[in-house]
Parts: C-alpha cells; sequence; structure tokens
C-alpha cells in the first residue's frame, strides 16, 4: 500500500461534470428496442385458430378461445389465441411457429394491475393500446421453424406422360414421405375440411413414426378407397392446411396414398378390424362407386350381409370409368375394392336395377336400401346441332377409354367444359395422340377442375381457350364445326361471380374431328318410382342428415352420394356411404334411430 | 486481526463447536440479507467477530429444471434453461443447444458460431460488471456498483437490440441464432465496449487503487492450489490459484480458436487478486468483441434448418457439452432415448462448487463482516446452484 | 287509368300464368317417372302462385311487384331452340323448357311495354316484364348450379 | 378474493418453548383504522413518497432491482430504496416465482413488517405460476399466501416497469386503497390455512413477529 492508494479514488472527481447516467423519465423515453418480445399481437383476419401456438406454448400459456363474431369455417376453427401473462415467459416460440405468421409482438412492456385475474387477453379481438405496433418482435428473415416447402413429388415428365396411361405420379420414398409428415402441425384443421372428417394428423404421425399399419387402421376407420383418394381425391384439407396459409400445404393425399400403398393386401387383416358377428340383416345397394362400396363395407364390418348391384360389368363407378388410368391405376382401385370384398360383400355385376329388378322388389327382399347412383348421364352441349355424331359425350369416352374401346377422336379434339371430367377427357384425348382444344366459358381461374389437373393439362400440351360461350355445332364433311362466342366477364351483380357476356361480333369456329361435352352431369333416376314414397326434389332424393330418403312402406331407403350431396366427388361419397351404413345399423339392430 | 497480505490458510476439515458452550454465536445471514449474493443462507457461528463453523443452506430457489425438461419437448426446452442462472443466461442457451446439435448431428453455420460467441462474450462482460459492482458494494463501496451497473444495463441495451429480451435473451436457439444482426448494431457494439473501457479505467483506479479495498480484500480468502483439483474449483477462482485452467482454450468450442487471446493465471489467489482477474478478464472480453465484430462473417445463414419442433426426436445418446461461464466451467449433460424430450438433463454449474464446498471452508476464521466480500469474491449466483 | 283497363291488363296476365300451369300440365302427361314429374309439379306450383299473386292485386285493385329487373344470365337466347320435352326429359331438358318459356313472356310483355299508350298500362307491363325476367332468371341461376357446374 | 372462506382453527402461539413466548406478539393482526380525513390523506401521501423496499431478492425478479437502484434509472429520485430489514421497509417486492422454502421466509418477513406495508409482485410466476407452473416445488400465486396491491407483468418485467408499478402503487396508496394489510389481517385465517397448506414444516409461531 502506497500514497497511491489513498489518492488515486479522488482521480475519477474530473467526471463530476460530465453527463449523467441517469434516464430522465425511463418510462417515456425508453421504448423497447425495434426487436423487444413484448405484448403479443395477432392479426385476428389472417390468423386461422390452428392452435400450433398453443401447441408450442411449454408454459401453456396460450388458449384457444371462441371468439364472438367468428365461426368456424374450412380452414379457420374460429377460434384465437388468448395469451395468458400469467404463465407467458415472452420466448417467442409462438410467434417463430406461427404457420401463418399471424402472431407477432409489440415492443410494449407495461400492465399493472391490482388484480392478478386481468392479465390475459385476445390479441388482435380485445383491444389493447399496443394493437398495430410497427414495432416488436417478428419473426427474422429467412428463419422458420416450420417448414413451408412441400418435399417434391416424382412425376413423370410431361412429354413422357403424354404417351402412354402409365401412373403420372410415382409416389414418394419412406424417406420423402416421413420428411413431408414432419411438416405437419396436427392443427386438426383438415379434419373439419374434410367430408369425410378423416383422422388426418393421426395418419400422418403414422407415417412419421413409420407406423403404417396403424396408418392403415385410421384410414380405414371413415374412407375404405384409401388407395383411390390417395390419388385422386379433391383433397379440400389441403387448402384447409395451416401450413398452406404461408407456404405449401402438407401433402396429406400424397401421405394417405404412400401408407396405402406400402401395406400389402394381404396385410390389411392384421392391421384392420374384423367383422363382427352376423346380423341376419340384409341391405341391398345400388350402385358400386365409392359411395356404395363404402357403405357396404362398414355394413359389412358391422355384420350385415350386403349384396351390391351394379349396371357395369365392373365395381368401382366413377372411380373406375370416370377416372382415366394414369391418374388411378386400375390395380390400386381392385385393392381397394378387393378389401371390401373380402369382407364378403356381394357384387352383382351388370345388375342394373330398374326394369326387372326393381326398387320395391328390393325392398321386398332386403331389410335396407341405400341408392347411389350417382350421375351417370352427361348433360348435352344444348346449341343447335348438339346431335351433330362428332359431338361425344365426355363421361362416355371415359368410360369407353377404361373398356378399352377404340376411341377413334381423330386428330383435333375439342373439349368444352372446365371441370375434372373436362380436363380427364382431354388428357385421355391427349394421351390417344389428338390435339386437344379446352374451350370454357369463364376464365380458367373460375375453371372447376383442380388447379394441379389444369395445370398438368396444360404442361401436356392443351390448348385452353378461355370465355368461349359455345354457339353452334355445324356439319363440316362429316367434321364437326364448332362456333363459339368470345366471352367478356362482366361483374353483373356485387357478390355474385362474374358473368361470361358476349362480345359481339367476336364468333369463332374451328374444325374439329370431335367434340367432347364436358359441362356436367346428371342423375339416372327413371328406377324410382312414385310408389316408392321417396321424395325427389329438382332430380335429387331428398334425405335427412343420415342419408334416409324415405322410412315408409317396407325396408327404409337411404341414398348418398353425388345423386345426393352438393360436393360431388369421391370423397363427400364415402362420407355420405359412411354416414348412411351408421344409420342402417341404427335402425337395424334398433339402437334409437 | 489479520494482516496486510497475509493468508488464513483455511482448515479443510470441520471441528464441530460445542454450541452449548455459550461461548459461541450462531448467526443467519441469509437469505433475506443485504450481505448474500442471492436467495440463499449461510449458517454461522462465531467465536467473538471471527467465523468458526458455516452451513450453506441453499433450496430457496429450487424449481427443478432438471424434472422439468423432461416433460417438455427438445425445443420447448430452450426458453427454460436461460433461467437457470440469471445473470448469465446465455452459457445456458448455449450448453443446451450445442448439446442437442451433438445429438442430432447438426453442423451450425459458421455466422450462427460467431454470434453465438458475441453472445456469450458479451454476456460474460454484462455479468462481471454485475459482480464487480457487487464486490466493491461488499466492503462498503457504494460507488462502483452505480457506474458498473448501469455499463451492464448498456450491454443489456445490446442484447435487447440483438436479440429482443434485456435478461433472458434467448437468442441461441438449437440449430443457431434466432436472427442476423440488426443493421448499425455492431457499431452500437463497438461504442458501447468504448464506454465500456473508459469506466473500466476509473473503476481500476477508484476500486483497484483504493486503501479500504485493499486492506480487506488482500489476503481474503486464500484458495490453497492443491484444492482446485479437491474441490472442482474452475474458472477465475481456479486462474488465480494458478491454475491455467480455461475451457475456451483447452476445449476450443465455437470461434475462440480463431481470436486471439492470452489465457490469464494469478497465484495470489485470494480476493483480491481474483478482482483484479476478473477486471483483466473484462479487458480481455472488451478486446474479444472487437475481434469478433471485425472478424465475423457478414452474410450467410444464421440457422440450420431441423425439423418441426413440434416433434423432433433425437437419436438415442448421450453428451456433455461445457462452456466457460464467467465463474468456470459450465456444462450441461443431457441424455436422449431416442424420444422427442429429454431423457435426462443435468446441468454443471460452478456455483455449486463455489457457493456450497468452498465456501464453508473458506469462510473459517473469517471476520464476519467480510463474509459478504468473501463470498461475492468467489462469484456465485444461487439461482444456478439448484436446477 | 281507369279501372277497366287495370282490370283488363291483370286479366291478360293472369290468363298468361294460367297458360303456365298447362304448358307444366301438359309436360307433366309426357312424364315418365317420379324425379321429372315432381320437378315439373314443382314449377308448376310456383306459376299456380302467380296466379293467385295477380288474383289478388286484381281483386285489390294495385300492383305490388317490384319494377327491378333481375340480371339477364344470357342463357336463354344461346340455349338450342327449344324442342318437345320426352318421356326420357331430364332436368336439362326440362329447365331449357322453363327458361325459354319465361324468355317468350319477358319478350311478350316487352312488346306490349312498347305498344301501350296508357302510362300507367305501360308500367303495369313494365312491372310484368320485370317479374318475368325474375323467374327466367331463378331458373337460369338453376341451370348454371345444377346443370352446367362444369362450363 | 370474495371467495375466501374461513376456516376456524385455533391460531395460537403455542408449541413454543416458554422462553420464547415472550420474543413473539400474541394476538392476531389488527385492521388499521384510518385517520379522519386531511389528516390521512396527509399520512398517504407520506406514506406514498417514501417507499421503502425490502431487500430481500427472492426470485430472479431482483435481478432487475440492480439497475434500479443505480445511476440510471436511479429510484431513490422516487422516494424509493432498499432497506436491510423488514422492520424498517413498507414495500415486499416479491421478485418472480417463491418456491416453497422460500415462501416460508417471505411470509416471516411480511408480518415483520410495519403497517402500513405493501407488496408488489413481478411476473407471471406471481400471477398464475408463470413458467414453472408445473414445478413441483414453487407456488402458483402468490395473492393465496399474502396479500398483493400490484402485480407487474412480465419475465422479467423491466427496470421501467418497475418504476411504472411503483409509480401505480404510489397512486394506490395516495388514494387510501392500498387495502393489502387490511385484508390480511381480515382473512388471517384463510391465508394461515393456505401458507400451512405448502409449507409442510410449519416450525414457526402462528403470530410471528
Amino acid at each position: 500500500m502506497d500514497i497511491k492508494d489513498f489518492i488515486a479514488p479522488f482521480a475519477v472527481w474530473k467526471r463530476a461534470f460530465e453527463k449523467p447516467f441517469t434516464v430522465k423519465k425511463p418510462i417515456d423515453e425508453r421504448p423497447g428496442a425495434p426487436r423487444y418480445r413484448g405484448f403479443h399481437i395477432n392479426d385476428a383476419d389472417k390468423c386461422v385458430g390452428c392452435g400450433t401456438c398453443e401447441a408450442i406454448c411449454m408454459n401453456r400459456a396460450i388458449d384457444l378461445v371462441p371468439v364472438e363474431g367468428r365461426d368456424a369455417k374450412e380452414g379457420d376453427s374460429g377460434l384465437r389465441p388468448r395469451v395468458d401473462y400469467g404463465r407467458c415467459c415472452w420466448c417467442a416460440l409462438c410467434v417463430d411457429i406461427c404457420p401463418s405468421g399471424s402472431l407477432n409482438m409489440s415492443n410494449e412492456y407495461v400492465w399493472i394491475d391490482s388484480d392478478p385475474d386481468v392479465f390475459r387477453y385476445t390479441p388482435g379481438v380485445e383491444p389493447k393500446p399496443w394493437d398495430g405496433s410497427a414495432l416488436g418482435y417478428r419473426r427474422a428473415e429467412g428463419y422458420r421453424l416450420l417448414d413451408g416447402t412441400r418435399v417434391p413429388m416424382p412425376e413423370l415428365d410431361h412429354h413422357e406422360a403424354v404417351k402412354s396411361f402409365l401412373e403420372l405420379v410415382r409416389g414418394w420414398s419412406r424417406e420423402q414421405a416421413e420428411k413431408e409428415a414432419d411438416r405437419c402441425v396436427s392443427c386438426g384443421l383438415c379434419i373439419a375440411s374434410c367430408p369425410a372428417h378423416m383422422e388426418i394428423p393421426g395418419y400422418i404421425k403414422a407415417v412419421r413414426d413409420g407406423d403404417l399399419e396403424t396408418g392403415l387402421r385410421l384410414l380405414y376407420q371413415t374412407n375404405p378407397f384409401p388407395e383411390a383418394c390417395g390419388r385422386i381425391c379433391t383433397h379440400r384439407c389441403e387448402e384447409a392446411c395451416s401450413i398452406g396459409t404461408d407456404g405449401d400445404p402438407v401433402a396429406i393425399r400424397w401421405l394417405k396414398r404412400y401408407i396405402a400403398d406400402q401395406v400389402e393386401l394381404a396385410d390389411y387383416s392384421k392391421a384392420l378390424p374384423r367383422k363382427e358377428a352376423s346380423s341376419g340383416k340384409r341391405v341391398a345397394i345400388v350402385g358400386a362407386g365409392p359411395g356404395g362400396l363404402s357403405a357396404a363395407y362398414y355394413l359389412a364390418l358391422l355384420g350385415h350381409e350386403v349384396t351390391v348391384h351394379e349396371k357395369d360389368e365392373a365395381a368401382g363407378g366413377m372411380l373406375r370409368y370416370g377416372i382415366p388410368e394414369y391418374r388411378l391405376p386400375y390395380p390400386a382401385l381392385d385393392k381397394d375394392i378387393g378389401y371390401i370384398e373380402s369382407l364378403g360383400v356381394k357384387i352383382e355385376r351388370g345388375a342394373p336395377v330398374g326394369e326387372g329388378r326393381s326398387l320395391a322388389s328390393l325392398r321386398e327382399r332386403f331389410d335396407a336400401v341405400f341408392l347411389s347412383t350417382g350421375l351417370p348421364a352427361a348433360y348435352g352441349l344444348d346449341v343447335p346441332g348438339e346431335k351433330h355424331p362428332r359431338v361425344l359425350d365426355g363421361v362416355a369416352v371415359l368410360a369407353a377409354a377404361t373398356r378399352g374401346q377404340v376411341l377413334g377422336l381423330g386428330a383435333r379434339v375439342a373439349v368444352v367444359g372446365g371441370g375434372n371430367v373436362a380436363m380427364d377427357a382431354a388428357r385421355t384425348a391427349l394421351r390417344n395422340g389428338a390435339s386437344v382444344d379446352i374451350l370454357y366459358r369463364r376464365r380458367e381461374e373460375d375453371m372447376p377442375a383442380d388447379p394441379d389437373e389444369i395445370r398438368e393439362a396444360k404442361a401436356e400440351g392443351a390448348r385452353l381457350v378461355e370465355k368461349a360461350i359455345p354457339l353452334e355445332v355445324k356439319d363440316a364433311g362429316g367434321k364437326a364445326r364448332f362456333v363459339w362466342n368470345e366471352a367478356t366477364m362482366v361483374q353483373k351483380e356485387a357478390g355474385k361471380r362474374p358473368v361470361p357476356e358476349p362480345i359481339p361480333g367476336a364468333i369463332h369456329e374451328e374444325i374439329y374431328d370431335s367434340v367432347i361435352s364436358a359441362i356436367g352431369q346428371g342423375p339416372e333416376l327413371s328406377y324410382i318410382a312414385e310408389a316408392d314414397g321417396v321424395e325427389i326434389r329438382r332430380f335429387k332424393p331428398v334425405v335427412d342428415r343420415d342419408g334416409l330418403a324415405t322410412a315408409a312402406g317396407k325396408a327404409p331407403v337411404f341414398a348418398g352420394g353425388d345423386l345426393v350431396n352438393d360436393r360431388k366427388d369421391a370423397i363427400s361419397a364415402i362420407a355420405d356411404g359412411h354416414r348412411a351404413a351408421s344409420a342402417i345399423d341404427r335402425l337395424l339392430s334398433g339402437k334409437g334411430a | 486481526m489479520r494482516r496486510q497480505n497475509e493468508h488464513v490458510i483455511p482448515p479443510e476439515t470441520r471441528a464441530t463447536p460445542d454450541l452449548s458452550s455459550g461461548k459461541y454465536l450462531v448467526m443467519w445471514q441469509g437469505p433475506q440479507h443485504p450481505g448474500i449474493t442471492g436467495n440463499m443462507s449461510l449458517r454461522l457461528v462465531a467465536d467473538g467477530d471471527t467465523v468458526v463453523d458455516c452451513e450453506t443452506h441453499v433450496g430457496y430457489l429450487h424449481r427443478g429444471f432438471e424434472k422439468l425438461m423432461e416433460r417438455r419437448l427438445w425445443m420447448q426446452n430452450f426458453p427454460l434453461v436461460c433461467r437457470i442462472a440469471v445473470p448469465e443466461p446465455d452459457f445456458n442457451e448455449y450448453c443446451y443447444a450445442a448439446a442437442l446439435e451433438e445429438l442430432a448431428g447438426v453442423t451450425v453455420p459458421e455466422k450462427a458460431v460467431w454470434l453465438r460467441t458475441l453472445s456469450l462474450e458479451m454476456i460474460r462482460l454484462a455479468s462481471f460488471l454485475m459482480w464487480i459492482g457487487g464486490q466493491a458494494g461488499a466492503f462498503g463501496h457504494g460507488t462502483i456498483a452505480q457506474w458498473s451497473v448501469t455499463m451492464r444495463d448498456y450491454v443489456l441495451d445490446l442484447f435487447e437490440e440483438l436479440s429482443g429480451g434485456r435478461i433472458y435473451h434467448m437468442y441461441i436457439i438449437p440449430g443457431g441464432v434466432r436472427g442476423d444482426v440488426p443493421d448499425g448494431f455492431l457499431d452500437h457494439v463497438l461504442e458501447t465496449m468504448q464506454v465500456i473501457k473508459k469506466n473500466l479505467d476509473d473503476i481500476e483506479l477508484v476500486m483497484f487503487h483504493n486503501a479500504v479495498f485493499k486492506m480487506r480484500a488482500v489476503g481474503l480468502g486464500y484458495i490453497p492450489p492443491d484444492w482446485v483439483d479437491k474441490y472442482g474449483i474452475t474458472g477465475p477462482n481456479a486462474r488465480s490459484a494458478g491454475v491455467a485452467r480455461d475451457l475456451r482454450k483447452d476445449l476450443g468450442y465455437l470461434a475462440y480458436p480463431q481470436l486471439d487471446f492470452k489465457l490469464i493465471t494469478g497465484g495470489r489467489s485470494d480476493a483480491f487478486e481474483r478482482a483484479e482477474l476478473r477486471l483483466a478478464e473484462m479487458y480481455q472480453s472488451i478486446d474479444l468483441i472487437r475481434q469478433i465484430v471485425a472478424r465475423m462473417p457478414k452474410d450467410g445463414p444464421f440457422r440450420e434448418r431441423l425439423p418441426n419442433p413440434l416433434h423432433w426426436k433425437i437419436p438415442a445418446g448421450e453428451t456433455y457439452v461445457a462452456a466457460e461461464c464467467t465463474r468456470g466451467e459450465y456444462g450441461f449433460y443431457v441424455v436422449s432415448d431416442g424420444g422427442d424430450k429429454p431423457r435426462r438433463v443435468a446441468v454443471r454449474g460452478p456455483s455449486y462448487t463455489h457457493a456450497v464446498s468452498v465456501m464453508e471452508r473458506l469462510v473459517r476464521g473469517v471476520n464476519i463482516a467480510d463474509v459478504a466480500g468473501l463470498m461475492v469474491s468467489l462469484h456465485t449466483y444461487p439461482p444456478e446452484i439448484e436446477r | 287509368m281507369n279501372t277497366a283497363s287495370f282490370q283488363e291488363t291483370l286479366d291478360f296476365a293472369i290468363g298468361r300464368e294460367r297458360a303456365a300451369v298447362e304448358f307444366y300440365r301438359e309436360l307433366t302427361g309426357k312424364a315418365a317417372f317420379a324425379a321429372q314429374k315432381s320437378a315439373l309439379a314443382e314449377f308448376m306450383a310456383m306459376e299456380e302462385g302467380h296466379v293467385a299473386m295477380l288474383t289478388g292485386m286484381k281483386s285489390r285493385g294495385a300492383v305490388n311487384l317490384s319494377p327491378g329487373a333481375a340480371v339477364d344470365l344470357g342463357l336463354a337466347r344461346r340455349l338450342a331452340a327449344e324442342e318437345e320435352p320426352t318421356a326420357a326429359m331430364d332436368f336439362q331438358d326440362i329447365l331449357v323448357a322453363a327458361i325459354k318459356k319465361e324468355e317468350r313472356s319477358g319478350d311478350l310483355y316487352r312488346s306490349l311495354v312498347a305498344a301501350a299508350l296508357d302510362p300507367d298500362v305501360k308500367a303495369i307491363f313494365e312491372r310484368l316484364e320485370a317479374e318475368e325476367s325474375r323467374h327466367k332468371r331463378y331458373f337460369e341461376e338453376l341451370y348454371e348450379t345444377q346443370v352446367a357446374r362444369d362450363n | 378474493m370474495s371467495d375466501k372462506k374461513i376456516i376456524p382453527a385455533p391460531l395460537a402461539n403455542e408449541g413454543l418453548p416458554p422462553d420464547e413466548r415472550g420474543l413473539f406478539c400474541d394476538a392476531a393482526p389488527r385492521e388499521y383504522e384510518p385517520a379522519r380525513g386531511i389528516m390521512e390523506d396527509f399520512a398517504n401521501w407520506a406514506r406514498s413518497e417514501s417507499l421503502w423496499i425490502l431487500g430481500f431478492g427472492t426470485g430472479c425478479g431482483a435481478i432487475e432491482l440492480r439497475p434500479l437502484m443505480t445511476s440510471r434509472f436511479d429510484m431513490y429520485r422516487y422516494g424509493i430504496q432498499p432497506r436491510p430489514t423488514p422492520r424498517q421497509s413498507s414495500v415486499f417486492v416479491i421478485g418472480g416465482y417463491a418456491s416453497v422454502k422460500t415462501l416460508k421466509r417471505i411470509v416471516r418477513s411480511y408480518e415483520q413488517m410495519m403497517g402500513p406495508k405493501f407488496v408488489v409482485a413481478l411476473g407471471s410466476c406471481t400471477i398464475n405460476g408463470g413458467m414453472y407452473w408445473d414445478s413441483y416445488n414453487t407456488i402458483k400465486r402468490i395473492d393465496q399466501y399474502i396479500p398483493v396491491d400490484v402485480y407487474i407483468t412480465g419475465c422479467m418485467p423491466r427496470p421501467e416497469a418497475l418504476l411504472a408499478g411503483f409509480q401505480e402503487l404510489k397512486k394506490i396508496i395516495r388514494a387510501g386503497r392500498a387495502e393489502g394489510q387490511n385484508e390480511y389481517a381480515r382473512n388471517f385465517e384463510w391465508f394461515k390455512a393456505n401458507q400451512k397448506k405448502v409449507i409442510k414444516d410449519w416450525n414457526m409461531p402462528d403470530y410471528n413477529w
């Protein structure tokens, strides 16, 4: 110790005149940093209520609560996260993981109260002073906890694909499927949007865990057509997928296909539930499409004896005769149907109901009847000259292709319509070596077909002619001269979709070898007589929630599938079949109908 | 009376005093006591004003982290770990993240490595600044804390800018870090380092050339070098005892092998030297931060993409990842059974050895008034004692 | 407008609606199965409703119909020239027949509007024309959503 | 707070060794009776302007008290300063989570404080358990055990939030609404019953001030 040790400390007196460290008005002068993790803000319109924030929150600080004025709809649970600041640790994992990116944080941090019960609120719903704060924690650019990119699906090259009816989509390897399954956050928004309410997060988890038998069991709980649906389902679920709010939705359909593809038919019985003991009841099903066979599957499982009456020579309905082989190869469909038949379902092929096998007689012989005859008849173009021999029916063309008949479409084909049938017909024609024009009355974005289908049809070489209103078909030396009027889209009424309005004078015409009409299909209902007591309104049997069309008379009649529902896709038909099967079982077993 | 520069070699074995003799005074220091470094307590037995026996009592801050972590997903644990050592959360974050990365076989991008190093050095500086205020305060010198805690706050401002958090940064996430540096951040770092360096010069003048501090700290709490291995003493406490041990050099993790710094060791091993050594390490940290800022890659990804955190499974295995924190070796031992949650996490913090085993022995023979100063000179954080 | 011409105008309109009822009755006679009959019965009931409505207006002495014409979706003009529905008529055929019929009624009223000298009579015809356009719109909408779904 | 059920239980300092009886008060706390009108207003103003904090860092919240005490935020200018002993303090700052072992010391320190006394609770942990909501060793809601006047949310609340909290407390005190102490007296048995539910080794007197 020396004298310096007494003097040196005084040296810092020189700092006495420097600016002090003190912040004069700390509360007002010091906002949180631009990245500060303060109180939550949520864009309630962007938020879909998937609850991923709730799932990642280690503190259970987030609760999804119903919000007034926000109803559940497809792709939106109607719930919004409520944050409990008695739990929150401001880690912002919820912000990092939020699939839609709606949840963020403001840089506000002062909230004081005497009541411990007030520190919870629903951001974006209950107004707070920090709503809409521009500053605060946001997910950094290039940083996401979730993967917004789908694992690419190997597909045939389009030039290659158009040469044959080989299946276009090749399917995933185990590694690819597991990687895709990993993207799922199990929010379950998809379940609500699936007509059959399939246990989607459950089977995706099964893929992740490599437990495909569990996956298959979950699939068959609600859908006995996993091979078919894994390929051609309209996948409404993927539109609802929360990951799809800011990225590619999880490829639910391909994962379903992966499960079904990986399990051999011989192993199905190991994974799937056994048939219950015979109930001694007999059920007749009209139509061996997805609706009818689904009902058959669930009825057979419940121990009922099921006979399916099918007018065509093979089962599958539109899955077989309406969907080309390159989308749904017949072995895959046969696998689904084969398993249903293995449960003892009897399918009488080539046995149309109508003359000689009336609905009334079925009602005599069986304990219940389920009608699922679909929409087999194509509507005509309804323009002058529609009876021209080169004007073909789209559904019939597809069926002929299935039967392996020579289509004889010619070199230039026009397909009129914008639905999936139109796309299938166009691509079938392409595979038959034709050059194809697709004529649609509205714009491409209005087309009811799957965007994938449209994209692929175009990639394979089909030319899309938008806003073409069919006017007439004239004869041109055995060929068809198709005349159409170019349209312009006019928003005639607010809130409704725009109407194609013909542009005066903009008449085009083109000579085609074939004109395939695919503007829509209607039902075949001549087999239902008035005496059957099935109420029909506007060519649709009127059914209740369970699909019951009539209980009067002999055996009750149920109806479902395209015949009845508005969705008109396979999965809706499957859902109808399942629902009707449950209702029939309740009725037959007397378990409170 | 201890004289200047005289080491009291503390007795290692405990001679249980006969409390019924009436000769001894039993007193509690803590948990509610200004002379304790956190929420823990010492049961002191004093003969006159000299402590003859000490028993540490911990458990006031026990939250059961290691158990809680077994119930949470791998990623969900990342906000939890930083709470283990409150004044320097980043070491927890780093060790946990690095353990997971090792088990899962993830390589962290170069940029993240440097940002992690920056973050660790910044928190080292902040933690030392907090400590030096306490050290001076324990000897009645309140001014230092007025300065140094503010300097620490400036570092926290930097953290706030970088990560969005003041105390708990939650910046080092498994796979990398949570964001790149914001615009102008590195300039702010350099400016702040300038301010802190100037302040440290003042502190050196006022504290280390202060007769009172010298008289009370020199010779206090002598740690014999042979205790270092015996009791698992690490960090500045060990280096002050002359043992050249620093995980930054020994393990060479993160960007440390690419940085230019020397190991600082001492030999006198008393409270004064430990303080001096820590001051030197603060200067060293400033130097390291400047080096990092200068040499950090400007671009590149800052986080490796990991699987979906909601069902991230880590292959079965176990690992121990350690880092040199301000007080010594900080380590995470993580066992995975291949599931989505840790099977076992054990945290090794230096505070346990320093504040319990070493403290109980060093405090014998020390004046009651010096207990607080001695305790601070070991630099311990009670929340970290009980994981 | 004198009462007589009001009565006459409405009688004319009621006559049109009665003819429409007959139109559907005739079609029903051709129908072969339940679905056709129920659709025709529904449309016939609508026309009967119009008869009742117009009769009521006649007895009250006032026409309370909105003058706002519905949007023309333009289907009527381009759908194929009317063919007599047959026993195999499907929903499309029935709808087309209905749309065509409404279109014809509308056309008739339009020409009557042009021919009418009495502004009050003109107003009534205008309203009747608007009413027919709303009917047509109703059928066109059905056609769009139920038949030409894919086009 | 309305559903506080009074559990009638004999509360006494029974079980104390006779020689320690005299060290403790032998009566339950009483409610504070305010003086009249302007006198009480003046007293409340005085109380609000000299908040003396008990320097007991019960949890991690204590870390933000250091910046508050020192030059940058300088709470002394607001009449706030830490005191080393409960006897001199009027504000108890619960620094976040409280483990069961700490709770015992919190109760004891709180009871030893002279009235009028106030409690400020920091962070999520005191409100609803915070991130230790499923820990076996922490209590979830501090207001089950001692009355709380002001909660400041955050994890941790920043020094500015703390200052704002103290300003709020001042307002409450000035308005004469800082009822915590009276509430403790009114519901003494309820609080005691709650405390004893979690503190298993209750080896201290019930009236422990």
